[in-house]
């Protein structure tokens, strides 16, 4: 016999085409859901330094956020509150509590609290806080329903299909700017608002970047 | 197709003219001397990858891979630390790294040159080379490949070149160039590689068939017993890669008939894709709207360039190997002779386009246009021009005399200076054009880093560990085309003497 | 039908189309003499457009034959001696250029065709072209001294190679002296680059300098590629005619056609792709000082299409997609009526685009100062009858070579391959 | 080994082997086929072959890859993420018309190779006609017709006859 192969092997092209189309729709779609960077951070809730409730303060007691995060509206950068903020209120609501005693203890020593930062964009993205709030654009597109966060967790991705998605169409995700710090505030549904919205990002002059520059600066 | 043939019948008149008929003898050399039968050329060529492996090529190996490591070294260097490790600076943004890109992927046209375009122009003198000429094309478009890769700086992103969906939800930009550089340099490879496969099936299916029998002759002598266990243990090894590689090709008239008209197709379609692929090229720099770059003959230059300096590679390759494997019956005389004419041609063409570009500098009155040719020539890179100008006008003239031709070591050296001489040209056109451009404040001079000399002195090792490898396991010449130009193969009897219809 | 009746024939066919040459010419020189005495300089323009349509055709054939020469092609050696007939049309063209070569010395405004070559002319919004700086600078080359030397240059190139050429070949046939084919190989690798020079720098003053402001290094390439298309076509009506009623019948094979048309579709490519790159080039850089060139040929100065942008588009869909696609097919190859077919539409869209390169190029300058006039796409009886005339006179000339030698190359050492060539 | 593939018969020299093909294409025979380690010229004709198929694979994938080209080029660069650059349009078949072209090329050579692995029935590592050491020579010089024993013609003594009556040497019967 000089054959090298036997009968039975004359099937497999087949059979390797099939297979071929079937992992190769596995490995697209599995790369697709787990390995781009849209699913990498979402999730994210490490422990904070102090077991600070954001569903309490922002949620339960309608604390505005510009109460904490006082630049947010006034510089690109919305700024961690220090202690001296949360002491404000902590020096007489529950001055003993366990919880609180990194607090004190900074508060004492001036050093500040390690908080870890969630939300991050890169460093050769520019992105600026007081743009955004002040055209309409609320906290919660980008960090989610932090009212009802025990833990604050990264929600959205960050990618920067995400940006565009908002870049592209802001009439869908603008709102009113008295708005934009009303975290229970819900769109309506209803055609007036729409056109609203529209008008609003024509009237103000919504027009947010979409070639590189406007973010890789 | 007898309904397709023009009226056979021939009145008296036409008989009486085919009556008149008398060529004259014209001796010309045959492409396969020494009358050599079918199975002498079948074994010349397998035997290069049946026997023993030779002394030289380890020693070659070893050589070449270590010349290699130098590009791995400099890649390595580059990724660790940034782009900034290149003699890039502004206003020169493009250096070696474009230059060797352009002279790599120019050295790859000449060998989709001879398989397609000759082959589409019957010309037979091609078949004992296309075969060594592209897998130059393929290892040559690997080379170039890697300067605009590394080029990019975050080289793991370099996947965003591709229309591929990803989080940034932004899609590649094709009115740019450097884009069409993509689709072209990687269509240009794959198709290439499709093409070298597709004619080596039915080597392989000889390679094939010879290693099974002599596995049934069981027959293994001459050596020590360890030799002779190796020599089978590694027939055993060809039978099971050569067939899986050929894919139960059986040489049957059928499997030819369809053969031979995906060749001519792939044939068809590579040439108007080798003329795609440096037309592309050339737009990297005609699309910029700076002296010197922007002229519309840069296309057809390009590409008369490509292949002109991929000629000067074959011959470059192809007569060292044809010393060393004693392949004079099948790389003849006539064949280089060829070669030499096409380096001719295309170098006088090249030299058509420096001419046409300085004229047009000039005639087209533009004051920027001109300072750039006349600063090309005569402003601080004269030393470039000086070699570019000489290496590919003046020395491919040399090639008009026959004694020149006929001298294979002095074409071996001219066809490095074609080399040279190609290199030259793409440095000449990238950086001087950059280097003094509108702004005489920002103008500069470029020279190249140790990492830059590094990287692209190690391509010339990666070139030749891919080519030794390919030596080593795959046939180096299409032994059924070799065959097929042999007056043998002739189903007419070879003496020219049948008249009239054949069919 | 013995050799006789065949020449007998031959002078048959070259005396009409003597007669029909010279009856054309004659109109078309009554419409050139007009155009001279009115200074409407269209009819003049007619007989540019039809000496470069017939002198594309033989300079294409004098390329053939020498890069077939240089190949060493076997197959084509039956068509080569058709093309060389062809080429005994060269003096003759050489004559009918001397009218517009009278013009820059002749007639009272030497620029009348060329503009460059009167200071006085008026350019569009420039003043005139003695103040043009552009001129100025370019008048070393641009001078009608130098310019009559060129043309008479160019064309003892192609008179000169086509002759040795021919000589040699149909020397061959009584002699059978194998030098004559050394020395035809030898002369074309040299004549090929004259020829390629000669036809550059006569593509460049003859057509390109219309609009001397205009520049392309390109345009040489463009002019060869516009060559070869005309005439493989008329190769393969001529020897599809030759093989219907004349001596190449049962001679000339599908093979021979098929690798013809085959060569055919390459240029149609190659034309396609000279072109395109060119105007990509142009277009995507975007510097006015070059699109104006294409502008012209789609614009009016309003802003609105005119009707080049027809005739632009009529190129792309009909001077490179239709024929492309055709030919494509292997049909097309080889039925010889759709083969012809292919050929005679090429050669009309090559008519085409000889108008669309020369006749925009005189703009009119209008009496009121800014802006421009395009002159517009339009078609004369001069225009034919320049055709008409100029091709009767190169067909008599090429029935008069049929008569001087073999219709085949007997004695040429491939004649047997080529007689007997199949797929 | 009861199981036949059928007969094979070697000729000596190419224009036997040529003119032996043609005389089995008269006699009728359609499951049979000619065997040599490179093509001969006018092969096809003289086995009564039609013109290969291949190309119509060569066109579906041109057209396929053009299509591709065009909807990609404008679904990218146009309606999901335009973008202005130096002030080009969005959309034009002139820019991106590199990218057309060289897919249509891509995938037309794709469609030429696996037109000529369909049209040719491969990959098929195993066949009958292996078993033949004869058989195997075909790679060197041996000039093989063979005919399949499930043409209809097929008779185990007249083909044999036939075989040899036009030239054939060497005459064996391979089995499935």
């Amino acid at each position: 016999m000089a054959n090298v192969f036997p009968k039975w092997v004359n099937t497999i092209p087949i059979k390797v085409i099939v297979a071929i189309v079937l992992i190769k729709t596995a490995v697209v779609l599995g790369v697709t859901y787990y390995a781009t960077p849209k699913y990498t951070r979402v999730g994210y809730a490490p422990t904070q330094p102090v077991a600070f409730s954001h569903a309490l303060h922002a949620g339960q007691l309608e604390i505005d956020c510009r109460y904490c995060h006082t630049y947010v509206d006034r510089s690109e950068h919305s700024n961690v509150p220090t202690t001296q903020v949360c002491m404000t209120c902590h020096s007489m609501v529950r001055k003993d509590d366990p919880i609180l005693a990194p607090v004190r203890d900074s508060y004492e020593s001036g050093e500040p609290i390690p908080w870890v930062r969630i939300h991050k964009t890169p460093d050769y993205v520019y992105f600026n806080h007081s743009v955004h709030v002040n055209r309409g654009i609320s906290c919660m597109e980008c960090h989610g329903s932090v009212q009802e966060m025990d833990v604050v967790q990264h929600t959205k991705s960050f990618s920067m299909g995400f940006c565009l998605e908002c870049h592209r169409n802001p009439e869908e995700y603008i709102r009113p700017p008295e708005e934009v710090y009303n975290l229970d505030w819900e769109r309506p549904d209803t055609e007036e608002f729409k056109k609203e919205a529209v008008d609003f990002v024509h009237d103000w002059k919504v027009n947010p970047p979409q070639s590189c520059s406007g973010c890789h600066r | 197709m007898a309904t397709t043939t023009q009226d056979s019948s021939m009145d008296a008149t036409q008989a009486a003219l085919l009556a008149k008929v008398q060529p004259i003898e014209l001796h010309e050399q045959p492409l396969v001397t020494n009358n050599r039968d079918f199975n002498w050329v079948t074994d010349k060529i397998c035997r290069i990858v049946e026997t023993k492996t030779p002394t030289w090529w380890w020693i070659c190996m070893a050589v070449a891979l270590m010349t290699a490591s130098f590009t791995g070294l400099g890649l390595l260097w580059l990724v660790s630390s940034g782009v900034g490790v290149w003699g890039l600076a502004n206003p020169i943004n493009w250096g070696w790294a474009i230059v060797n890109f352009v002279f790599w992927i120019g050295i790859g046209h000449a060998g989709t040159l001879i398989s397609a375009v000759l082959c589409l122009l019957k010309q037979g003198w091609r078949t004992s080379i296309n075969r060594a000429a592209e897998a130059m094309t393929i290892f040559a478009v690997v080379c170039a490949g890697i300067f605009p890769l590394f080029h990019v700086g975050r080289v793991w992103f370099a996947w965003w070149l591709f229309p591929i969906p990803n989080s940034n939800m932004i899609w590649p930009q094709f009115r740019s160039p450097l884009e069409w550089d993509v689709f072209a340099v990687s269509t240009y490879g794959t198709v290439s590689v499709l093409f070298w496969y597709m004619g080596m099936i039915p080597d392989l299916g000889v390679l094939r068939d010879r290693a099974v029998q002599r596995l049934n002759k069981g027959v293994y002598e001459g050596g020590s017993a360890i030799a002779n266990k190796i020599a089978e243990g590694m027939d055993h090894f060809r039978k099971n890669f050569y067939a899986i590689l050929a894919m139960g090709w059986r040489n049957a008239g059928n499997h030819w008939r369809n053969y031979e008209m995906a060749y001519l197709v792939l044939a068809g379609l590579s040439t108007p894709l080798v003329l795609s692929v440096h037309t592309i090229v050339s737009f990297d720099f005609a699309l910029a709207v700076l002296p010197g770059w922007h002229t519309t003959i840069f296309p057809p230059y390009f590409v008369a360039g490509a292949i002109f300096s991929g000629f000067g590679m074959v011959l470059t390759l192809m007569l060292p190997l044809r010393a060393l494997y004693g392949l004079h019956d099948l790389i003849t005389q006539r064949h280089i002779d060829n070669m030499c004419k096409i380096c001719l041609g295309t170098g006088s063409i090249v030299g058509y386009a420096y001419i046409m570009e300085f004229f047009i500098a000039w005639y087209g009155a533009n004051p920027y246009e001109s300072f750039a040719f006349i600063n090309r020539a005569f402003g601080q890179y004269w030393w470039a021009y000086v070699m570019m100008f000489s290496c590919n006008v003046f020395t491919p003239q040399l090639f008009w005399f026959k004694k020149v031709r006929e001298n294979a070591a002095l074409v071996w050296i001219m066809s490095i200076f074609i080399n040279v001489g190609m290199w030259f040209e793409r440095f000449v056109i990238t950086v001087t054009s950059l280097a003094n451009d509108f702004l005489p404040t920002s103008w500069g001079y470029y020279s190249p880093t140790m990492v830059d000399i590094l990287t692209f002195f190690g391509t010339f090792g990666l070139f030749s560990v891919l080519f030794l490898l390919f030596l080593r396991f795959l046939p180096l010449m299409p032994i059924a085309e070799v065959k097929f130009v042999m007056p043998e193969a002739d189903p007419h009897g070879h003496h020219g003497d049948e008249k009239g219809d054949q069919h | 039908m013995s050799s006789d009746t065949i020449n007998s024939k031959g002078s048959q066919v070259g005396l009409i189309a003597l007669v029909v040459g010279i009856v054309g010419i004659v109109i078309a020189l009554f419409g050139f003499k007009q155009g001279w005495d009115t200074g409407e300089v269209r009819p003049i323009m007619s007989w540019l457009i039809a000496l470069g349509f017939w002198l594309s055709i033989a300079i294409g054939m004098l390329f053939l034959v020498q890069i077939w020469y240089v190949f060493h092609a076997r197959w084509p050696t039956i068509i080569r001696r058709q093309c060389e007939h062809f080429m005994a049309a060269f003096p003759y063209l050489l004559v009918l250029f001397l009218p517009l070569l009278a013009i820059p010395f002749l007639h009272e405004n030497p620029g009348l065709l060329w503009k460059w070559m009167d200071g006085h002319n008026e350019l569009p919004g420039h003043g005139t072209v003695a103040e043009d700086p552009l001129y100025a600078w370019k008048s070393p080359f641009l001078n009608i001294q130098f310019f009559a030397i060129r043309a008479i240059g160019i064309f003892a190139v192609f008179i000169g190679v086509a002759t040795l050429l021919r000589k040699w070949s149909f020397d061959m046939d009584t002699t059978g002296n194998i030098n004559n084919m050394h020395n035809a190989r030898r002369l074309s690798s040299l004549g090929l680059f004259l020829t390629a020079i000669a036809m550059t720098l006569g593509s460049i003053d003859w057509f390109k300098s219309l609009e001397y402001h205009w520049f392309s290094t390109m345009y040489g390439v463009w002019f060869f590629a516009a060559c070869m298309r005309a005439a493989l076509a008329s190769i393969i009506i001529l020897t599809v005619v030759l093989a219907y009623k004349g001596y190449l019948k049962g001679i000339l094979k599908q093979a021979h056609r098929y690798d013809i048309a085959c060569m055919m579709l390459a240029f149609t490519v190659f034309w396609a792709y000279i072109s395109f790159s060119q105007y990509f080039l142009i277009y995507s850089a975007n510097i006015p000082e070059e699109t104006f060139w294409y502008n012209i040929r789609e614009k009016n100065f309003d802003g609105g299409l005119n009707s080049w942008w027809w005739v632009s588009m009529g190129l792309i869909f009909g001077h490179f997609l239709t024929p492309f696609l055709l030919l494509l097919w292997y049909k097309t190859k080889v039925v010889i009526w759709r083969t012809v077919g292919v050929s005679i539409w090429i050669l009309s869209f090559h008519l085409l685009d000889l108008y669309w390169n020369i006749i925009p190029g005189k703009l009119v300058a209008p009496d009121h100062g800014a802006g421009y006039l395009v002159r517009q796409f339009s078609v004369s009886i001069y225009d034919l009858a320049a055709l008409v005339g100029i091709g009767g006179i190169c067909i008599f000339a090429m029935c008069r070579s049929m008569k001087k030698a073999e219709p085949i190359p007997i004695r040429d050492p491939n004649i047997l391959t080529s007689i007997n060539y199949t797929e | 080994m009861t199981e036949k593939y059928g007969i094979i018969a070697s000729f000596p020299d190419t224009p036997s082997f040529f003119h032996a093909a043609e005389k089995v294409r008269d006699a009728g025979y359609k499951k049979w086929d000619t065997y040599s380690s490179f093509p001969v010229h006018g092969m096809p004709e003289a086995q009564g072959q039609a013109r290969s198929k291949v190309p119509v694979f060569t066109f579906l994938g041109g057209i396929t890859g053009f299509t591709v080209g065009l909807l990609m080029v404008w679904w990218m660069n146009a309606y999901d993420y335009p973008l202005i650059i130096r002030g080009q349009p969005f959309f034009s078949p002139v820019f991106p018309f590199p990218i057309m072209y060289e897919l249509t090329i891509l995938l037309a050579a794709f469609g030429t190779l696996g037109g000529m692995f369909i049209t040719n029935l491969l990959p098929q590592h195993y066949s009958p006609l292996f078993n033949s050491d004869q058989f195997l020579e075909v790679s060197g010089d041996r000039l093989v017709i063979a005919i399949e024993a499930r043409d209809g013609q097929y008779d185990v003594v007249a083909t044999r006859q036939f075989l040899e009556e036009i030239g054939g040497t060497d005459i064996e019967e391979v089995s499935a």
